[in-house]
């Protein structure tokens, strides 16, 4: 039996330990009328015919030659990172209740909290949230119930947010009565329309969320819409991609005063594709709202003999304890996630993560510049980009994808679907995994396809 | 030592990815990181050496006995993993065009209709990450079918005192009034009082059922009918499946919406935290509100199930397909498993708690609930241990550390004095479980004769027993550059 | 700098310590006119640049349809054996002088002795050698020493025994003047012709080797050979395959008084085919020849407290005591390889190791009976056969590979480059990996190579 | 607890390959198994538990500061090993024919040229699968030699009484006598005693360099000189390879033929025991016997070097391809190593060692030739501590494992009393090695005040000291079923 250890000699001692003569005696107490038949289920496979399966799947799906990013990220992972996360007293343990049979995860986890607080320039970090796009949902929420000031419920959110992060956060806050503005981008710059956002000056709004790098991959005027949200007494959420905070200034400097709340997509530290997820939500935010924050949160603090030790704290906020006066329902999180993370950002360092940001910010640069060389291909956006960029092709985006998918590459998304506007545009991303040849490869078929014999060069790198 | 102490400035050879000369940014100075962060900078010997020896400090599965009750800790198998690894999983983009390869989207289909199946519902959608995350998902197509039927005066979702603390924080997500049932003595829902808060304001009821008291709700039908008339929906908290797999199902109880915790009844790893999925089912009334994306398939291929498909839809509950690689190690060990294996998942997770909890009872344990069954779980209360001897739960929780055994969950439910919730689950050998009882006997015992021995408890850890409120009062979240450690 | 964490400060501190101005100057005793220039060898990779490169070449030897065996198994490998197997305190730990920091290793070695008696129904097992054909050479070289009845130095050795195990024994004691006498096989039964084997009775014998199964797949009369080997004062050594051991019989009951000595090679429990190596050889024997066995052994001990523990034993028969008089040479052995091997005897238990072999043995012989359909191919052999078999073909061996290659299928092994007189022969086995799938695919190229639509058909299997 | 302790007949499920119904051999009954052999009948769970906690209790590279000398105890990245079970490289059959992919021939040949390049020699051989079998197949090919040259009275091979044991094993298991040469007071071979024992016997001689005693063998040039005019060829032995990689090659100081051990320069993992890999290299006139198989390119293809192409071989060592798995793991850090980083290893094992050496001396410590400079290795002897305080060398080395450090190589080289071979490697940080000098001086103060705890030692592990006459004594080395453990 698959998992199951007893012997027939146990199941006998046992059933006659508990006073009954057959196992399905055991379920006497659920009415006989709700009993079900068998399950009309394929019976159970040997792990050798799983493993045929899962490589024939596996192979079907093969493996592409990615240009595509949209909120999830082809970073290089080391090899030591997964190795070390799936040992087994990671990979099998529960959340830390029992601090001192725990201490390897918790520890783990409050230099996680250290290292994003770091990274983001915030004081505080939970120890992760579901994703990215749930972790913007539950800022959305906390600063709701952060501002003081404000009594509206009214989210500022821009349109140059991941269409999918702003989907999210209506399936998620509007219950609770929220409602969102939308801000629109400036069709020139692909960026916050910094004139629609003053156009909301005086109003009681709760939050405004800045997202950097936007959707587009575009710098947006973060200084300003942070000092502009504390003017109208609003909050400040950041939406980040930490990859980038290798390059991009952290949130806790933006403006006069810095984001009150950073919350974003943790994949980009370690987490392989994966049709994606599991990912990592992450969440700072400053010290004052701490006790606003949803999720789990380490502390450190001395055993019996004085000894240091970390432990879950602030547990008054949550669900177990708090019920449906917590914070958040949030119990399961991502902390497998977290393992990996934290072991990539001390693996890679403040230089490694510098070089991986640079890279894919110099790739995408040079696969733009190279692209926009074909007749007919253009930047929509004139903005600074970081490491994706909006591309305008001659004919339908979707036949370019296809045929470039033909040759194993994913050449980037298409945008119309969420952006009518942006009819024939992708988006498109190289990170640091890409090398030259890959990107003569994307080159010189799209040259093909674009009968532009001269742009199937690559332009030198810079 | 953290970390940040065994970092120092220049040691970090960019080795992973090499290192770029003279970068230059075509970014406004202002927008540009003004110094470094401050992540560690330590050789990949010490990363490795660190993480290894911290992952040696924990308790898990993989070393220990942890009957830990509602959580299901049982034997993660390693296929799962290694197979959820291969690189032509780990590598797919979320947006890979489905013309580019059908392998994923098989996997998830195929894992939709198993859990059809096996929860007895009409659709499955995979979407939520977890268990909270599915309750959410539930609660809100309870809203959006009452919506849909303009009946929106009803504001309050009911939840029975044993609920786990999701169900009224989940129900509080979706703008509902929580109200607390009451649970009889012999841990059944009491049903007039059910029956005296059911009205017209009734969205619906939150149930478990085995319930987190480790006992089958025999009412269930009585409950169905009461809520369905009074115009409510079902919810089930599919936390404890395990304990009926192939033996019962949530839809033929008249459940109208269920979750399952995936990182429980189809033992993918807790992972210190997580990940987990919750994904979630429906009866055929509620399919138009299920959130998005799900997998369809015509005969010929897979696609996905998006708005446009499903305008009706609650909508995304993150940015692509919830916990995917959690949801494949699901459906791996689902294949293992086929139909017999799910059954008899509730068959030996019940043998084996029905065992122990026998066995405890001889041992002279108090049990929450004597006259009843066991299913996959069961509750010890130490009311009297702690009256007598001075010696509570918590204390008894930590001695069991010292003796290599993980506390079952303590306090939990609320309505039970000091409990124990003990699930031993099926991957654990009868030896294992006598072992464990005594373990129990012998501190029983210390807590008579050294109670210290109990209440200083543990003794053989990497630390002692922590000053939780300690971390509360001087909140240390974050290491400062000097502080020591 | 990878691997070495350094800094300019550590650097500059370390050498004034040590008192000299730069690393170079720690080279001064090496004679400056030995000094080599910079290596011709090009820089270093980054990680993300080797993963690239070996993504490469693994998808360029891509994922056979394997029906090769040959002494090299492609058997089933549970994924619980190598998780555990790979983590660092197995992975990364030396051979174990210190005991007591060593008790993992050393209980999972005394565990694998423990389980290769009980397979070989020998007393006593060694913890490895390199692989098994260099165990076959030990093992005639601890018969040399062992047998204190016999003076010669000779060895019967058939031909029926893996040409490569053959030339490695010959390789490893020739130089010891030792002399191996070749025993031809029965051309009928493709095993030991016992008429050639008992021609040498009465001569001054060291010991016989007694393959089984042998290199084709083939039954030897192994209880007659070891009785004939005892008569006639010679030491039995026996060549197994250990996976054939769940279904054949122990060598310790060979016969009358069962084999002295067994060895082989141990890569069929649970050790990837990985282009030959690390594989792992295994070496067990009577109790009364223990001191006269080669490599590692471990014994039982009891520490300070009476507490049992593991511990490095019989160290005087070892070069690193005995020197020059030692066993053996070998120092450095194959214990990841026996932790697995190890770890894979307890997951499948005789069960599993019983139902591995008898689908081997099953998928084989159904394939066998489905070649010999096809007109002109044949059996070679009349003899019974465990998991692979000699099959003559109407035409070159060399060219039906070929051409079952281009279908990336490596259809068995040609047996002419060891064997002239088996032209146009091939060694096959369809170990339990293969479904009927696979056994219709091979088919049905085969069918179509020798216009043999029929044949194409898979037999049904029995 | 043993896993024989655990098994429970009728236990395991059958579960990875499924069971058969009604086998039918056709194979004659005496053929067959009589009885089950008595493998463990333990669940999954049973097995990965019990060999994840036995895990625990050894000391590694990845946990612990490892300085053993002479093994190299550095660190083995992750990613050769990752990359090395690509399914690609995992399955691919040893006879696979060439034109069925070439990725792992390419891998070969590039290795067989990096290491040709870095040893200064003619030609590569990757058979042998560990140093001693490089030794074994380098002393053949010097037996190769002489008797292709009707030289056959040449009956001897000299060794240092400093080298490895397994130089003199080498050698007579090539049939050859072993004559021992002393080593002066500076840890240089005794010339005199040289020169008065070559001769036309003399087939070779086999030496270190660095020597096993951590310092540079200065004479080398007059060595060859001396050996190579009486007829006499050059073995080196590449265990300490890494103490010059990238700064003085075995080619140009005038060796024939040498090993290497991958498994120390190259940094693939020791496995608690193995395997290795021992790569032999050889001067223009050796070449015709090199050990096959080998890997050809002729510009387009790689091709397999055997006897056909070799006639001349020495033969095969092992059935297949010597240790490829392990071969593989050296090429794929000998990739990411590149030039630079090869002779970083020399440098900084280097820096290393002498910083550490300096620092013992300063702590008081005797160093056997304080005179001379260590090369990635040193030796300290504990003769004065033995004598007058009663602690021996296996007592410190055995208290240091109470202080978390692996202890150094004791007892090696034999002609140093009491001595400590120390290798810290390149892979540790200044702080490691400072904190061991302040290990090594507390131990010290122990051995003074209270030596008791320094000759029980080790207190702190999983068992105690063990009794290592006891196991000789009452040879235990298979348990019988009953037998306590
Ligand atoms: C009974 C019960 N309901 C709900 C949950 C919440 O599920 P999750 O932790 O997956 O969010 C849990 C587990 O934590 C539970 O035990
Ligand atoms: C100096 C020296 N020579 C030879 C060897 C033998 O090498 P191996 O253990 O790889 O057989 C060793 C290591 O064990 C050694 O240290």
């Amino acid at each position: 039996m698959p998992f199951i250890p007893h012997t027939t000699d146990d199941i006998e001692h046992m059933l006659k330990t508990i006073g009954v003569a057959d196992i399905n005696a055991l379920f006497d107490e659920i009415p006989e009328s709700l009993r079900c038949p068998p399950l009309d289920i394929a019976a159970g496979l040997s792990e050798q015919e799983i493993v045929r399966l899962m490589h024939e799947r596996a192979n079907e799906d093969g493996q592409t030659l990615n240009f595509a990013g949209a909120g999830a990220y082809e970073h290089h992972i080391p090899a030591a990172i997964w190795e070390v996360t799936t040992r087994g007293e990671f990979y099998s343990a529960y959340t830390p209740y029992q601090a001192e049979a725990s201490q390897g995860t918790l520890q783990l986890l409050y230099e996680f909290q250290t290292m994003m607080t770091r990274l983001t320039g915030m004081d505080v970090s939970n120890a992760s949230l579901y994703d990215g796009a749930s972790a913007l949902a539950e800022a959305v929420l906390m600063s709701v119930r952060a501002n003081r000031k404000s009594k509206s419920k009214v989210i500022l959110m821009p349109t140059s947010l991941h269409p999918h992060y702003r989907a999210v956060v209506k399936t998620i806050v509007t219950q609770q009565g929220i409602t969102m503005q939308d801000i629109d981008y400036d069709p020139a710059t692909g960026t916050t329309d910094l004139d629609k956002l003053m156009a909301h000056a005086g109003e009681d709004i709760a939050a405004v969320v800045i997202p950097q790098p936007n959707f587009f991959g575009g710098i947006e005027p973060v200084n300003e819409m942070v000092n502009w949200a504390h003017e109208n007494k609003a909050l400040a959420i950041a939406v980040v991609n930490p990859m980038s905070l290798g390059v991009l200034n952290a949130p806790g400097d933006w403006g006069q005063t810095g984001a009150d709340i950073v919350c974003g997509e943790g994949q980009p530290l370690g987490i392989p594709l994966a049709s994606g997820g599991a990912y990592l939500g992450f969440l700072c935010c400053q010290q004052s709202y701490v006790r606003q924050m949803p999720g789990r949160i380490i502390g450190k603090t001395v055993d019996l003999d004085g000894k240091p030790g970390y432990t879950l704290t602030l547990q008054a906020r949550e669900q177990h304890i708090r019920r449906s006066k917590a914070t958040s329902n949030i119990c399961t999180n991502q902390g497998l996630m977290v393992t990996a993370a934290t072991i990539y950002m001390s693996i890679m360092g403040d230089a490694g993560v510098n070089s991986a940001a640079t890279q894919s910010y110099q790739n995408t640069h040079q696969l733009v510049a190279s692209m926009t060389d074909i007749p007919g291909v253009e930047r929509v956006f004139d903005s600074p980009f970081f490491h994706e960029a909006v591309i305008k092709l001659p004919s339908s985006a979707a036949r370019y994808l296809r045929s470039m998918g033909a040759h194993n590459i994913l050449a980037g998304i298409s945008l119309e679907q969420w952006y009518p506007e942006l009819k024939d545009c992708v988006l498109v991303c190289a990170t640091e995994t890409k090398n030259q040849a890959d990107l003569e490869k994307y080159m010189s078929h799209m040259g093909r396809l674009f009968d532009a014999p001269l742009a199937c060069q690559l332009r030198p790198s810079f | 030592m953290l970390i940040f102490e065994q970092s120092r400035l220049g040691r970090n050879p960019k080795h992973q990815v090499g290192a770029v000369e003279g970068a230059n940014y075509e970014i406004p100075e202002e927008f540009l990181r003004k110094q470094p962060a401050g992540l560690p900078d330590v050789s990949e010997l010490q990363a490795v050496r660190h993480y290894t020896l911290l992952s040696q400090k924990n308790f898990s599965i993989d070393t220990h006995f942890y009957p830990l009750g509602s959580c299901t800790m049982k034997y993660n198998p390693r296929a799962c993993n290694t197979l959820a690894n291969l690189p032509g999983i780990t590598s797919r983009h979320p947006f890979t065009p489905p013309d580019m390869g059908q392998g994923f989207m098989a996997c998830m289909y195929d894992l939709q209709n198993m859990l059809r199946e096996v929860t007895g519902m009409s659709a499955i959608s995979l979407a939520p990450a977890a268990g909270a995350q599915g309750e959410f998902a539930g609660v809100a197509m309870i809203r959006a079918y009452h919506d849909a039927n303009n009946d929106t005066e009803r504001c309050e979702i009911l939840v029975p005192d044993a609920a786990h603390g999701t169900n009224p924080a989940s129900a509080v997500m979706c703008g509902y009034k929580v109200k607390e049932i009451p649970t009889n003595s012999e841990g059944d829902v009491d049903l007039d009082a059910l029956k005296s808060v059911v009205g017209p304001q009734t969205a619906g009821i939150m149930l478990t059922n085995p319930s987190t008291l480790g006992v089958f709700e025999r009412q269930i039908e009585e409950i169905a009918r009461v809520v369905h008339e009074a115009g409510g929906l079902l919810y089930y908290d599919g936390a404890n499946l395990n304990a009926i797999l192939g033996k019962v199902r949530p839809g033929d109880m008249g459940f109208d919406v269920i979750h399952l915790n995936l990182h429980k009844t189809f033992s993918t790893p807790h992972g210190g935290g997580g990940p987990g999925a919750g994904p979630v089912g429906v009866s055929e009334r509620l399919k138009p509100y299920l959130p998005i994306p799900m997998v369809a398939y015509d005969g010929d291929d897979y696609s996905w199930v998006t708005e446009k498909e499903l305008p009706t839809t609650i909508g995304r509950l993150s940015a692509f397909m919830g916990n995917a690689s959690i949801l494949m190690r699901a459906y791996i060990y689902a294949k293992m498993l086929g139909n017999d294996g799910m059954a008899r998942i509730a068959e030996f997770s019940t043998l084996n708690a029905n065992y122990l909890m026998t066995r405890l009872d001889e041992a002279g344990f108090e049990m929450a609930f004597k006259n009843r069954r066991a299913t996959h779980e069961f509750i010890v209360t130490l009311k009297q241990v702690a009256k007598t001897m001075g010696v509570n739960t918590m204390d008894f929780a930590k001695r069991m550390l010292d003796y290599g055994v993980h506390a079952p969950t303590t306090y939990f439910p609320l309505l039970i004095a000091e409990c124990l919730l003990i699930e031993p689950t099926e991957t654990e050998t009868r030896e294992t479980l006598d072992d464990f009882v005594e373990v129990l006997k012998k501190i029983l015992k210390e807590a008579e004769h050294t109670p210290d021995l109990v209440t200083q408890a543990p003794h053989t850890l990497p630390v002692k027993r922590l000053d939780d409120v300690r971390a509360v009062r001087q909140l240390d979240v974050a290491w400062k550059e000097g502080e020591e450690s």
